[in-house]
């Protein structure tokens, strides 16, 4: 019965609606962007209403905000916890560094494009984006799932090798685990 | 037979009545959490969604076996609390299993829990699950001092070692035990804190020291049993305390009322306190709480 | 017997550490025996990038190296540059940017007190103090147009007049500020078990502070009277009335005691500037930036921000790019050797609450 | 003010006969440029005998048209509220120092800075080598003939900035499939 066409698009939709009201985001400052999501969270701008809310550990997070700029060194780290989250996850890239570096373009130590080596769901553009803008691409994020279209974790997994090989070579020294799931 | 089939089915009658009721607090704990801190906050059926997306998740870690059981051991407890507890008086669709001296097994299974909890994230081999239980440990090992003397107080005052007794003492002398034995009340009250876990006493998961303590590795249905099994946890002891202090209850909103007021308290005194150390924690059940659990016993005795 | 000891790592990916960056402590029991501290999460070189910026462009880098409070760099580092090129400055500007520094020195504090109080497991603190703070950063979105990065203040003054009526508003929040900082107080400072957590935890002495390069609160808050505003005044300071406030003890809440106590003296600042504001200039006006050279030589400014003496030094080769420019944060001093020596000896739930009474801030570490 | 910088040129001189002094600041400034071994003796004597406790920054200038690494001390006297320079020159392909951290301890994190991101050595510096940094390659990069952008250009992708004169309000316009009024049509580029 479970394995019916039909009953499985039905409970997508239950299952995306779901997800889309319960985003739960891991709390990992990787840059400056970090200095918004306390008013994004906290009375004014208020983003648990909408279902938002902070995680602790990556096994329990859904979206990984790439708050900023990503330096090599936190980019390994970054692929590991990303790593460890559980399906279904999604990142979104957060301000503008993240989509084509900004005002960081000659810096030796920040990557310029996130989304050659993470699969990024939506981008939120400025520097820094206001708290409404944030707001605004959570939004956009949940109406994605609950069209079933945040599917990066699925592009991670089916492209992994094209991802790695990405990350290898701006990581020389790279011991992590296999990722298998 | 029959009546074997019914008690099955007020089994899980109880369970689901248990859940809904213990999610639905949750969710009204943050909805009156946020209150407090000038915001909107979520819906009160927030958790709701909250547990069924983490059921939905994919869980791909594994730690071995104890891992798998950790949360199960947890749930067992709740639901074994939840059936010795009774939840209605003279209810068919509310039966439970209440036997002579219940109360004294109540303190070993409401501790079985925790303990199967601590085999699990021991075996995560992270290192904040393995503090995180001893926290848990050492928290328990603080309330459990003014809790069992508050019972004891009442065994030693009404000469019954069962729930049921207990409360057909209440009905029988029409006061409610939380005055005429206000000692042991306030001591439970206070061991109540630890329970909860509410802050002060949030020590054991306390995201700024420990990320998440012992379910620092437990996402997706891991947590989703967690989650349900500390809403079942919730309900059944706060039907508990109403139960041993408050009269119990004849129908359903009445039992929630009660239950609501109660619960009320370690929310409330939770938003505006931070949280205590571990030795600071222990300290403190083992002073004014256990004091009150004594005057409870010396009154038991002498009055 | 010696108890076996268990690495903890507090970071990069942890809700207690105070941004990116990693303390690596190893416990027995629930005591620190060793600490380590490592950062580079942030390092974006800064200073090498403005080796190919020209000095006004440095700006849009400059706020980005300690983003809770980017206005003392900037401050720092026009001031460096006026002092190298011997620039004068407007009355008026003078008065604009010390009214700016107090303004970020007032929204700093209000994130630390939800910093301080999240760390310790009160997350109405944060609620409160960070919704509040959005007042604050009204004021700088009309005044510069950013909430967050302003690159206002500029050589030769600063880029734009106080728009009309701006004052009052200025005023207004300042009064609404003041009631709620009551309801603090009742919320947290009057609480015995934020007194119990912090009291007597993460002592530096008197001795250690001076050997140690402490400075700005932290060392304050170890009872020496030092702050930059008064010792090596700029701006407008030595025209304007305000204590510095010392607490002996040299605790967590001998350091909250200060900071406390400083928030309530921006305000008067506050008030006075607006009161004493004189009319005229604001701006003394830079040739073509993208022209502009600066005399040979070098120079050294700093300001006292809520961590501390940040400092900005600049070395002209006479081009229109900066030679090098060094940028000297507090947290430099702190949050490396300093957390390193004091988290020793301490309890484990302890660490984040130390960091955040330090005022650590892994950005202006390695920029 | 300027008997005091006076005198503390003069027992400065006295002390170190290779200091040499600037005295043309208008602040509260003074700067002795010294050899690279005086450097220890100079700053003790500074902080022990004459007050100047606080270390305010330590940092290096790359003067790659001479082949030297600068190296400048700034500390503070709380007391006498002077700031002083103190400067010496490396050769840029031996550039090696005595450790200080002995005399402030958080020097102990600006040799480390500099050790990496400038390649100067303190002889006798208790730290581990990596700082900032995690498997850096390179030369030290701080040093001006490492080239940021080239490396960069080397090393990332890269992907074009929007261009300044582009209008983003039709794009957003047609994304979300609104009706552009034709009096705002004009405006837009």
């Amino acid at each position: 019965m479970m394995n019916d066409k039909n009953s499985q698009k039905i409970v997508d939709i239950i299952q995306n609606w779901a997800r889309k009201h319960s985003i739960w985001v891991l709390a990992y400052g990787t840059g400056c962007g970090a200095i918004e999501i306390p008013p994004t969270m906290t009375s004014r701008y208020d983003a648990e209403r909408l279902g938002v809310r902070g995680a602790a550990t990556p096994r329990q997070a859904d979206v990984l905000l790439i708050t900023g700029y990503l330096t090599v060194k936190t980019m390994k780290r970054v692929i590991r916890v990303y790593e460890q989250m559980q399906d279904p996850k999604y990142v979104i890239g957060f301000g503008s560094c993240t989509i084509n570096g900004g005002m960081y373009y000659d810096s030796y130590n920040t990557i310029k494009v996130l989304d050659k080596y993470l699969p990024v769901d939506v981008y939120i553009n400025g520097c820094m984006p206001r708290p409404e803008a944030v707001l605004s691409g959570f939004a956009q994020l949940q109406k994605r799932i609950a069209e079933g279209r945040a599917n990066g974790a699925q592009q991670y997994k089916d492209n992994l090798e094209w991802y790695r090989a990405n990350q290898k070579k701006i990581i020389p020294n790279w011991i992590m685990p296999d990722y298998n799931w | 037979m029959e009546v074997v089939l019914m008690d099955i089915l007020g089994a899980v009658v109880t369970f689901l009545v248990a859940f809904v009721v213990g999610m639905t607090y949750g969710g009204l704990s943050r909805k009156i959490t946020a209150r407090v801190q000038n915001r909107k906050g979520p819906p009160f059926y927030q958790n709701f969604i909250d547990a069924f997306k983490l059921g939905s998740k994919k869980s791909a870690i594994h730690h071995g076996v104890m891992h798998h059981f950790g949360p199960a051991f947890l749930m067992v407890s709740s639901v074994m609390t939840l059936m010795i507890v009774p939840v209605l008086t003279h209810n068919q669709w509310f039966p439970n299993l209440n036997f002579q001296g219940d109360l004294i097994f109540l303190l070993y299974v409401m501790t079985f829990g925790p303990l199967g909890m601590a085999l699990g994230a021991g075996q995560t081999g992270n290192p904040n699950s393995a503090i995180g239980v001893t926290r848990g440990l050492s928290q328990m090992v603080g309330f459990e001092i003014p809790w069992v003397l508050a019972l004891v107080a009442l065994m030693i005052q009404y000469h019954t070692t069962s729930i049921t007794g207990l409360m057909a003492a209440q009905a029988h002398s029409g006061t409610w035990l939380m005055f005429s034995s206000p000692f042991a009340f306030v001591a439970a009250v206070m061991a109540m804190f630890g329970m909860f876990r509410y802050s002060p006493f949030d020590i054991v998961g306390a995201p700024t020291e420990l990320a998440s303590g012992p379910i620092s590795e437990n996402g997706g249905k891991y947590l989703f049993v967690m989650m349900s099994s500390g809403s079942v946890f919730t309900f059944a002891k706060l039907t508990l305390y109403v139960d041993l202090f408050m009269g119990g209850a004849d129908n359903l909103l009445i039992l929630l009322i009660k239950t609501f007021a109660l619960y009320l308290i370690p929310v409330l005194y939770g938003v505006t306190t931070p949280r205590y150390r571990t030795e600071q924690a222990v300290r403190w059940f083992w002073g004014w709480p256990s004091f009150f659990g004594l005057l409870a016993i010396l009154q038991a005795v002498f009055f | 017997m010696r108890e076996k000891a268990t690495t903890l790592y507090i970071g990069p990916q942890h809700p207690g550490i105070t941004g990116n960056m990693m303390v690596k402590v190893q416990v027995e029991g629930d005591t620190i025996v060793k600490a380590r501290t490592e950062v580079g999460y942030l390092h974006r070189a800064f200073e090498k990038l403005q080796e190919s910026r020209n000095w006004l462009q440095s700006f849009t880098l400059l706020c980005r190296f300690c983003v809770p409070e980017p206005d003392p760099v900037e401050e720092s580092y026009a001031r460096a540059v006026e002092l190298l090129e011997g620039r004068e400055v407007p009355e008026r500007a003078k008065y604009i940017r010390v009214l700016m520094l107090e303004l970020a020195r007032m929204a700093s504090y209000m994130l630390w007190y939800g910093g301080q109080n999240g760390s310790l497991g009160l997350y109405t603190m944060g609620q409160w103090s960070v919704g509040d703070r959005n007042y604050i950063l009204d004021l700088f979105e009309e005044l510069t147009g950013g909430r967050v990065y302003h690159m206002y203040i500029w050589p030769g003054g600063v880029r734009r007049d106080l728009p009309d009526g701006f004052a009052d508003k200025v005023l207004r929040t300042m009064d609404y500020l003041e009631k709620r900082l009551k309801d603090y107080d009742d919320l947290m400072f009057e609480n015995t078990i934020f007194q119990k957590r912090t009291q007597g935890v993460g002592i530096i002495s008197k001795e250690k502070a001076v050997e140690w390069g402490v400075v700005g609160p932290v060392l304050r808050g170890c009872g020496i009277k030092s702050d930059i505003r008064i010792d090596d005044p700029y701006e407008v300071y030595d025209k304007l009335d305000f204590i510095v406030p010392t607490q002996e003890g040299g605790d967590i809440w001998a350091r909250a005691l200060v900071r406390r106590q400083e928030i309530r003296q921006s305000i008067r600042i506050i008030r006075q500037v607006i009161e004493k504001m004189p009319s005229g200039e604001f701006y003394n006006r830079i040739p073509n930036p993208h022209k502009w050279t600066l005399p040979k030589g070098d120079a050294y400014a700093r300001t006292e921000a809520t961590r501390g003496e940040v400092g900005m030094y600049i070395v002209s080769d006479g081009s229109t790019h900066p030679r090098r420019t060094h940028f000297r944060g507090a947290a430099y001093v702190h949050g490396i050797t300093l957390l390193e020596d004091l988290l020793i000896g301490e309890n484990v739930a302890d660490i984040s609450a130390i960091m955040n009474s330090l005022g650590t801030c892994p950005p202006e570490i390695e920029r | 003010m300027k008997e005091l910088k006076e005198s503390i040129i003069k027992r400065i001189k006295a002390n170190f006969a290779d200091a040499v002094e600037r005295n043309d600041f208008k602040d509260n400034r003074l700067d002795f440029s010294v050899k690279k071994e005086t450097i220890p003796a100079i700053l003790f004597y500074l902080k022990d005998e004459m007050g100047f406790v606080h270390l305010s920054d330590v940092n290096c200038v790359d003067w790659l048209e001479d082949g030297e690494l600068e190296v400048v001390f700034i500390v503070w006297s709380p007391a006498d509220k002077i700031k002083v320079f103190v400067r010496t020159r490396l050769d840029r392909d031996n550039a090696v120092m005595d450790n200080l951290d002995m005399i402030w301890r958080q020097m102990n994190t600006y040799e480390r800075e500099l050790r990496e991101m400038f390649g100067v050595q303190f002889t006798g510096l208790e730290a581990p080598e990596e700082f900032i940094l995690e498997d850096w390659q390179g030369p030290p990069p701080f040093r001006r003939d490492f080239d940021s952008a080239a490396y960069a250009e080397k090393t990332f992708w890269h992907r074009p900035g929007r261009e300044d004169a582009q209008d983003v309000r039709e794009s957003i316009a047609d994304r979300d499939g609104e009706e552009i009024p034709d009096f705002a049509k004009k405006y837009s580029r």
